[in-house]
């Protein structure tokens, strides 16, 4: 069965131009980097390169690049690395509710030894307020950290903007950019960041090899300590083979991305359309203009996200929900709560996210096969609009938590 | 999510679902911001037997399959031993499910014991 | 020209076999394992295979490794993770003077917050003491850190017997075990360990994937938060191709381990009789008999290490050393210091390790060629037995530093 | 370490290895402990100009390197200039140096330094 994968927020296959790369590198280009002799000076040559692509992709200088094992890795270095550097100045940190657990977890980790985190909130579009960010300001705070879109809604924050604010009052800005990068123009120079994490899987790259820039001269603690790798701030041999391949997919990513987003947009908007237009009571999650171009995100009222995602894999697409069961966790999308949806609804959710080789005849079958579906789903489901959701049961079912 | 042959089929074609337009015994269990709400119709007979049940949920496939399955099971049986019916039961006859899915086939069961509830509260 | 690789504790080539694994997940196998559809299913499948690879090469429960990117993460996180959950409990660390930096490092950082750590002595051929060790042990004592094996000088420490004494005293035992994978048969059941690190790139697998054994129900913090990969305990997107390579090199690992060690032994014997038999003033470094089966370790007095590399690296010989040019530091290696070597002599030290592929007619042209290397290195040397090195001169370095 | 071609043939084919028989000034600087010593062995004629030189050195590539151009680019010159050879001169001879390498070509001219000093001092 032919399969339509729109899940490119989740990860994205590997462009065979980076398999080349990478593969070439796993069979000839083995040496330990850190090695005085040739096999090391080849490996620790391909790694410069690499870094200087990456750095392209984001206008930064190759050493203000280090490479991470993932965005997650990345984001945690950023957040524990400046609490840490920075804890005799204050201990405050300030960041949003709608944060990938990567951020949201960290945070919770450090208020449990000594630190304090405002978490903002966000609009129902999923926009934090720049007033909001001024008021959470206090003398403690040493960071910030808002991300740059979110990888569910797809909202896209005003970095920039936020940057000024945090400059102003001289503190740490740290943005996690996973969905940003190959999705939207990053210029490190022009958006007043310190820090910005970046993942190689999001960009047609491979799993397990992400990046954080770190403006040049920024005090921060490791993460990993060890060997002088990365500059003696990220310790552990290097993974050439997907340093090299991060590289490639930057490079393509910095190369088409006018291209990509044009297509993805376009594709993006064809979906949007279709899903709101033939099927009722359906709403659209995120901001309506300032989204990742790729991002499509719905609520069906009436129904779980599972089932929808279940429904679509058995004919071949594969898409993904903020809903309890993708996660294993009974909790709805903090994203989806957090823009107001009560929690009935935000179960309903389903995510398309469109990538370069998507096709409008993909949208087409997709669009096609979801109104079914979600009429099926809805004709077993116990509530609709006469019978509402009993407001009684809800209650229990938020304290059962 | 790791789904039995069994799960999906129960899943693609469930069987009784909707609603008993002469039902005389329904249970709803669950709630909406759990992600799963089942609501079970019986039709039981003077002798209490169960002659015909069937289901709406809203949930996940492992929500609406053990749903299907429970319902399958226990027509035909009276009362007392649809009551006994054990989630487990449900979860064996569905060739397994995932661990964070156990708690589908335990709502099933209590929405059973719940209809049966009411059918008893209705009678007396 | 053809070149002898003779490096293999800094990093193996990858096995034909387990770049053909990695490749075919590279290009068919992209789903994030944490997705609901097909895609991921399938990518989570291979992972639990490979975890079950990987936990046979260590006779663990598969549900005990918890995959890291690199041998050097899961040492910061044995250590650092371990020492915050029990910070309540006690906040002393005992480790050894010859651990590998991922661990000394670690625990220098931790010593700035809050922590102390002893570091235990070796004797001359690198073993630590077990009354030492006992002697070292205070109430406050959370958690030993012991290496399996040594990476510069080869030196295998009694693990079984060190964690024996830890145990008793209900203390938690973490030993790196990146050089001893592949080398010696671990068998944790066996070892009284709770943690354990390993790497792939040390045996024939990747660079950037490594695994921490962390004993089934042992409390440990997160190094990295996030997602809720690795049964929550390591945040980041799964890195699926590495795991799989990981797997299969694992995997055969095991199966060769007998062959393996045998023919890397008759080298290595071949290696230190030539050497130490044709070669005047050498010294050979580690213990004789307890030594990795492909360690090889000598000083040549007179010259310095750097020198030796460079003059095998120009006809095709890949070694290593000790010496301050490896690393672009200027200290000597801290572990030949340990074993009591005077700090002009830990610089002209010479690491050469034997790996599956290498030859009897690789040692013997490294041994011929050697010999002509040492003799040309000590002409050009102002020191020698008649010009010793001035003490005077010797002390004045050491303050400069 | 990446090294230039001048450094790997100042390297592997040095000039002036060795002690001069006939030196009137000689200097020794570094330490073992450092992992370079460097000597340096000067013939100074009547009129101060250096009619030979040579090193001995125990140290690393670019040591035994920067010994080998630094006495070749002394020959023949006079204390006073052979004095002023700055280490940066050393290292643009070699074609560059890596930065952990810089060191190598400033004990070259402190060893030479060290060794006119010498001669002046014997002389005096
Ligand atoms: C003993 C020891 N521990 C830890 C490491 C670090 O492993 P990795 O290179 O995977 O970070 C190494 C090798 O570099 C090692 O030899
Ligand atoms: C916004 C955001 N941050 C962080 C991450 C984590 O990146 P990785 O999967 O490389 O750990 C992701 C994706 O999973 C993401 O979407």
């Amino acid at each position: 069965m032919k399969r339509i994968y729109l899940d490119h927020a989740a990860t994205t296959p590997v462009d065979p131009a980076v398999v080349e790369v990478m593969v070439s590198s796993l069979k000839d280009n083995f040496g330990n980097p850190s090695s005085v002799y040739a096999e090391g000076r080849t490996a620790k040559k391909s790694i410069d390169a690499a870094r200087a692509q990456v750095a392209k992709a984001i206008n930064a200088d190759p050493r203000e690049i280090f490479f991470t094992a993932s965005g997650s890795e990345a984001d945690n270095w950023a957040i524990k690395g400046i609490a840490m550097k920075n804890q005799a100045k204050g201990n405050h940190i300030i960041t949003t509710k709608i944060e990938h657990h990567a951020i949201l977890h960290t945070c919770q980790y450090l208020e449990k030894h000594g630190f304090e985190v405002t978490y903002l909130p966000v609009d129902k579009d999923g926009l934090i307020s720049l007033e909001d960010l001024r008021n959470a300001i206090r003398k403690e705070t040493i960071l910030v950290s808002i991300m740059f879109a979110n990888n569910e809604i797809g909202t896209i924050e005003p970095i920039r903007e936020i940057g000024k604010i945090v400059k102003e009052k001289g503190i740490v800005f740290h943005t996690d950019a996973v969905q940003a990068l190959g999705n939207i123009p990053i210029d490190v120079k022009d958006l007043n960041v310190d820090l910005l994490s970046v993942s190689a899987h999001k960009i047609y790259g491979p799993k397990g090899i992400g990046a954080l820039y770190i403006r040049k001269g920024l005090p921060i603690d490791n993460l990993i300590h060890g060997g002088g790798q990365e500059r003696k701030k990220r310790a552990g041999t290097e993974n050439t083979p997907e340093i090299v391949a991060f590289g490639k997919a930057a490079e393509l990513a910095t190369e088409h991305l006018e291209t990509n987003i044009n297509h993805m947009k376009t594709l993006r908007d064809q979906l949007i359309k279709g899903v709101t237009e033939r099927i009722p009571k359906v709403r659209l999650n995120g901001h309506p203009q300032k989204r990742l171009p790729g991002n499509a995100n719905f609520c069906f009222e009436y129904i779980e996200g599972e089932s929808i995602l279940l429904s679509l894999d058995i004919i071949g697409i594969a898409g993904s929900s903020g809903s309890a069961c993708t996660s294993g966790s009974l909790d709805p999308s903090h994203v989806l709560l957090a823009i107001g949806l009560p929690a009935g609804m935000a179960h309903g959710s389903l995510r398309l996210t469109i990538g370069k080789s998507t096709t409008p005849e993909d949208i087409d079958y997709v669009v096609d096969n979801l109104v079914g579906i979600i009429q099926r789903l809805r004709a077993m489901s116990p509530i609709d609009a006469d019978n509402p959701i009993d407001s009684a049961v809800f209650d229990k079912a938020d304290h059962h938590h | 999510m790791e789904y039995t042959e069994k799960v999906i089929e129960n899943f693609s074609c469930p069987k009784h679902v909707g609603e008993l337009e002469d039902a005389n015994g329904v249970g709803q269990v669950g709630s909406p911001a759990c992600g799963d709400i089942m609501k079970i119709f019986l039709k039981i007979n003077d002798e209490d037997i169960i002659e015909n049940a069937s289901f709406k949920t809203f949930g996940c496939g492992a929500a609406v399959a053990s749903s299907s399955m429970a319902t399958d099971m226990i027509i035909g049986k009276s009362i007392e031993e649809a009551g006994k019916l054990k989630n487990s039961d449900v979860v064996d006859a569905l060739g397994g499910l995932p661990d964070v899915k156990i708690h589908c086939s335990v709502l099933a069961a209590e929405a059973i014991q719940a209809a049966i509830q009411d059918y008893k509260t209705k009678k007396a």
